[in-house]
């Protein structure tokens, strides 16, 4: 039993922390917000030169060779200075699904280029009926000599309007196990009947609409099997799942941060606000929802890095995280008071992205229930 | 015991429903909304102005003033009552400053503001809070000099919402800088326009306007305070006492939107008000609504029978914002990735209506005394326990 | 709109607090839970002395024409006290099945008997399923000439144990709509085949299994119409949630008052512990469940009394009450500390008075599901 | 990082499973309930002497003294493991006593003491709390007089459970009266058989026992103090960092027995399991106590790194008890109107044991420090906020 990051993971954080407190402040966050893109590419060049992209990739693709728990410590550092942009499709999403469920001259062709900063992915899973679970998807690929026709639309895929991949995730059979009959398809961002239409979210985030109309693609560019995609897709849900846990425990702790600066500054008849000891037991249940939500984290992410079974400790992980970062940051607001409901207080930045990140990738109630399935009930 | 509403009370309710139904057009409400939901605008004002001539603004309110002399209890139900259709319910003039005027204002006095209120001609602005008087009012540092025969004010106010459309600053400022802090406090009428007053926008997460106000030798004239000198802080407490309340009404609109959202919304086959998990966190919101009201309107019978509800009022208060932050965090749930959007976004449920009222009611449980400060009303007032 | 209790009912309450304070204080409490019989005849004279069994019943039957509020306001009081004894068996239970379904023969020969404190009655309804539904009833009756032949076993019936009378609820009839075909059935305490066998409950009340072997019963002693049980029931049950949360309240408010005398009494760092934020803010929270409970009730009961449809109001305040009480009886240990968990202090009286009464007669996710039915979900 | 247990934890919460199920008879469990789950009484001494000789009472002590040298982490599975398999975790001797003789004791002390409480021979109750000294343990007011070569003792002890059955009592008690409080506290060792001390039984809502303590003129040899005079309140603080935690093993199994029930329990012909209100409560149980055992087992990997957990003890103890109360309050749902069953009553469920925990969980909040002082002490020891 070990609770402490490794020496490499202490410096994939201090650094991580260290560059993003110079190159993310609140500002930056603020005007990517409102801009189209939502990401610089000066600042996504330098993540790449840092190694970023490639933190779970072999080195014959350019990456570092770390693993899963390594990305979970950075994603947690992302979160906590709620980096705008890409990342979490191009990694999370992209490669995952691309070191899942692609052939060798996919991987060959795609990795190195991600890790180089030079091709975006995302992931178009998502569709009307706005669930995860195998039989929800609907847009439909159907086989026409060597090529597939795409039919359909996806929501709420993530930096869509910037990737240069879009990793499609069609039905090609209708099996009476949903499971079957899935397929990924690795679409180019100028494919011919493709389009994107952002949508405008609250949480900061950038996602669209992404419809396909008569989108031929070839089988070449069919990701994994052909029907047997739902496996890579699975794994990869359970990867987002975690990594997005981790952006949340990194952006409870800043809020946690934010509500110790003011109480501890701010004071109201005659004594520091943090001196009271209903703000005082506020931040003490916020602290154990953050530690908590930590733990859980690097419990799943451990359990994926080592390639543990480990369905129901995701689901687990997933359900706590959600509710207790909408928790603490709930407390966070109640013990700042007036100032943290203001735009120009950071503390909205991450009230927003907690719900969004909550509800993403299964919210509480869809991982208590698979916990509940695996607990045999 | 009788928890009904009168046969005039349901009339009055209808009748104000057909009216705002009928009045009430889109960039109204949009203006109000961005307002931060108190009336000043230019169409705010105007409907503001109907309203008032109906005698809903100020019902309780003596004929001589404007009013309708109407019981406590129907004030109360038109109040939630136009919260539930939209039109914004906290009125400084009419809630705050008009009733403390009439409590403790002088003749001339009365006779000058109140019938321009009660005719919603004019609105006012609340101008307590500052950098370092929040839940803490006695803190209050805006200095305002007696230079004679006139006040010469400087200093800063925070969160003041509105102060960019009303007429009027309803303001406490500071005229003794030796007593103790509690005895050194007048309350003034001030008008928005005087020469050295500048306000400045803060915007809320939840996309609304506020201000930072900052007063720089603003000349208040002397007739413009209201009661006596040096007494404000007393008359902010002791309106709190009369007109502490959190009408639910715009929160319990957003719940009925959500149920029949949940009753047409289709996921795997069947509406999702057929899954066990929403049906019980939504039949526990309405209990908790019931709940709500149950207090709401105790508020009223209490001052109706001669009474004035001190803990009472706190606890409506805190019970009711941390309902219709329930509310608003059930109907971000029940969305589910929908929540995400916005009003003006493709594919976005319920107009965006969920998330913009759910950024909202994270304030509800702060402004004009925070939960903490209410429970230790409760606790202090209510049940006499010790403070030391 | 009117909050105020009337005269009359001011004077009930007052009459029932200095009544019950000075016969049954918590000693007695403690010695009526071990005593087999859970309750003495004279206190039970007295309270008949009193008008008490009679409080809903009209003058013709020896009753003082009360109504249902006035009842809600004496179980409160009871409930404060905690009250030994078959009261609420016989006045909310029985007293409101023979006056809703019996015919005037039975009314005439009971209700009198009732009034004066010479018949205890008690209702035979939940089963081995535990379940108050009307598919829940099997114990089955037999028409047999003109008699019918009862069979089959109720469990957690009130005040069996000392009943004169035990109303059954049979089934005798299946019908494809299962609230068609249950009848009721006045049973005297020596009728042949009946065995009444004492449960031992945590709740301080007794409570017992009723087996039915072969019991034969003449249609005289059918309560109501033959198959038509099931309105009467109903009704009855709904009396007795808002009876049940009347007590609650009752319960509620004693358990706040021992919780205030203790923080006000007892010094901890040096002042009063009823001066710290935390067990202020507690009390305030008990205080606000309390309140909210008790309009709840009022308000429920006044829709009973006025005889209005309140079925959404009755499993609204059963629902609210339940959870409120039980969250307002561990704060209030929480407050309490040590002292409160021994046996000789008497919170821990309406610890478990107030757990029992939680899950009779529905308990909360019982009636939010009604209220679910009544919203239209 | 590293989440898992080693296999030598395992194959020792194995080993040690598998013995208590060969050794526990149900008038052992029985006597241990009825005693406020601490042993001390004659079928308990003996199963643990039997524990004490694998190493499983102290197992955490150098060989020199009766231990096995284990990790905490080992330590901490142990403890874990009896609590679940019914055998009472809280050693007063092995687990508060023991150590701080070892760490502030002489070693006379030590050699006198230790292989006496790592053989499982000897136990000590808690001599802490008082009428007047409860969360505050500074106001500890037993008075112990220096009469040259022994105290001499006068005061009252509450709640000092176990003391009826323990050899001897860990005692607080003033030493000197003119000094601040926190500096006049020793603490020492007192045979529970000494003249002049009465133990008088206080029986508790859950049914078991605890103790009120009169000392009059009681004779303590000064051998038996423990370190230095007046250093006591340091010792009980510094204990409280090194020793505050809380195996919820035994509140793991009542979940255990849960479940099954869940599974077996059929209500409209299927099981409770499948009803989504219970399914959804029970997975939620299954996270917090998830969450409860990476609080718990974090203290142990603290200690094993050669730090001292602070504030992460009154986190776990915090968390844990508090879970504690929500499985209870679960189990008592799902068991509906059989929840009142106590355990000898005909169709009782599942022995009674829920309604019995439940009502022993409300204690856990409270004793060993309540959860309003962890949230201060996570305040301000963990997050530095201040006092002022």
């Amino acid at each position: 039993m070990d609770y402490d990051i490794n020496e490499d993971q202490k410096l994939i954080k201090d650094s991580a922390h260290s560059f993003l407190s110079s190159e993310c402040n609140a500002m930056f966050v603020r005007d990517m917000e409102k801009s189209d893109q939502g990401f610089t590419p000066e600042l996504w060049q330098k993540m790449a030169e840092l190694g970023w992209m490639g933190v779970m990739l072999p080195e014959e693709y350019g990456g570092i060779e770390g693993n899963f728990l390594d990305l979970t410590i950075l994603l947690e550092e992302m979160g906590y200075f709620c980096l705008p942009g890409p990342f979490f499709s191009t990694v999370v999403l992209g490669i995952t699904a691309i070191m899942t469920a692609g052939n060798s001259k996919q991987k060959e062709s795609l990795l190195p280029k991600i890790a180089e900063g030079n091709c975006i992915v995302s992931l178009a899973m998502v569709e009307e009926n706005a669930s995860i679970k195998p039989e929800s998807i609907l847009v439909s690929a159907k086989k026409q000599d060597e090529n597939f026709v795409i039919n359909g639309t996806k929501l709420f895929v993530p930096d869509a309007h910037i990737a240069d991949k879009i990793i499609c995730v069609a039905r090609t059979k209708n099996a009476g196990n949903k499971e079957d009959g899935i397929t990924l398809f690795l679409i180019d961002k100028e494919a011919a009947g493709l389009q994107v239409t952002p949508l405008k979210t609250f949480g900061g985030d950038k996602q669209s609409e992404v419809t396909f109309k008569n989108l031929v693609i070839s089988s070449d560019n069919v990701l994994g099997e052909v029907d047997k995609g739902w496996p890579a897709i699975k794994k990869v849900l359970k990867y987002a799942a975690i990594a997005k846990c981790a952006e949340l425990v990194g952006g409870g702790q800043r809020a946690l941060e934010l509500t110790l600066e003011n109480a501890n500054e701010r004071e109201q008849f005659g004594q520091k606000i943090g001196s009271f000891q209903a703000v005082q037991h506020h931040c003490a249940n916020i602290l154990t929802y953050l530690e908590t939500s930590k733990w859980m984290t690097y419990m799943a992410a451990s359990k994926i890095s080592a390639a543990l079974p480990c369905d129901k400790e995701v689901s687990m992980a997933k359900a706590w995280v959600s509710d207790s970062c909408r928790n603490l940051q709930a407390l966070a607001h109640q013990a700042t008071g007036g100032i943290g409901f203001m735009e120009e207080h950071d503390l909205q930045l991450y009230f927003r992205r907690i719900k969004s990140g909550g509800s993403s990738y299964g919210d509480a109630d869809f991982h208590r229930e698979i916990v509940a399935q695996e607990l045999g009930l | 015991m009788d928890f009904e509403f009168t046969k005039e009370d349901l009339k009055v309710r209808q009748e104000l429903r057909e009216f705002i139904e009928k009045e009430g057009t889109p960039e109204m409400f949009r203006e109000t909304e961005d307002n931060g939901d108190i009336y000043g605008a230019p169409l705010g004002r105007e409907i503001i102005k109907k309203i008032a001539a109906k005698g809903w603004l100020t019902p309780g309110w003596s004929k001589e003033y404007g009013g309708l002399e109407a019981s406590e209890a129907t004030c109360y139900a038109i109040r939630d009552e136009m919260g539930y259709m939209g039109v914004p319910f906290g009125f400084v003039a009419a809630h705050m400053a008009g009733p403390t005027i009439m409590r403790f204002g002088s003749e001339a006095m009365k006779k000058e503001w109140l019938p321009r209120i009660s005719t919603g001609e004019i609105e006012f602005a609340l101008g307590y809070t500052e950098p370092q008087a929040g839940s803490d009012l006695s803190a209050i540092s805006m200095r305002a000099e007696d230079k004679g025969d006139y006040f010469l004010l400087n200093g800063n106010k925070l969160f003041n919402t509105s102060c960019h459309i009303a007429d009027y600053h309803w303001l406490a400022a500071r005229t003794d800088f030796e007593a103790a802090k509690h005895k050194g406090i007048s309350m003034m009428i001030v008008d928005l326009k005087s020469p050295g007053i500048t306000i400045g926008p803060i915007i809320t997460m939840a996309g609304w306007r506020t201000n930072e106000v900052s007063y720089e030798d603003v000349k208040v004239p002397k007739e413009n305070i209201v009661g006596k000198v040096n007494q404000g802080f007393y008359y902010m407490m002791s309106a709190l006492d009369f007109e502490r309340n959190f009408p639910l009404g715009r929160y319990r609109r957003i719940f009925d939107i959500m149920i029949k959202y949940a009753k047409e919304t289709i996921v795997d086959d069947k509406p999702i008000a057929k899954n066990p998990l929403i049906r019980q966190r939504l039949a526990q919101m309405a209990i908790e609504i019931k709940a709500t009201y149950l207090l709401y309107y105790n508020l009223a019978h209490i001052l109706d029978s001669g009474r004035i509800p001190t803990y009472e009022a706190s606890m409506e208060k805190l019970f009711a914002t941390e309902v219709a932050q329930r509310i608003t965090n059930l109907g971000m749930d029940m969305l589910g990735l929908y929540n995400q959007l916005v009003e003006d976004s493709k594919w976005a449920k319920l107009k965006g209506s969920i998330q913009k009222y759910y950024q909202t009611s994270i304030v509800e449980t702060i402004y004009a005394g925070t939960s903490e400060i209410q429970r230790t009303i409760i606790a202090t007032k209510g049940l006499k326990m010790p403070r030391r």
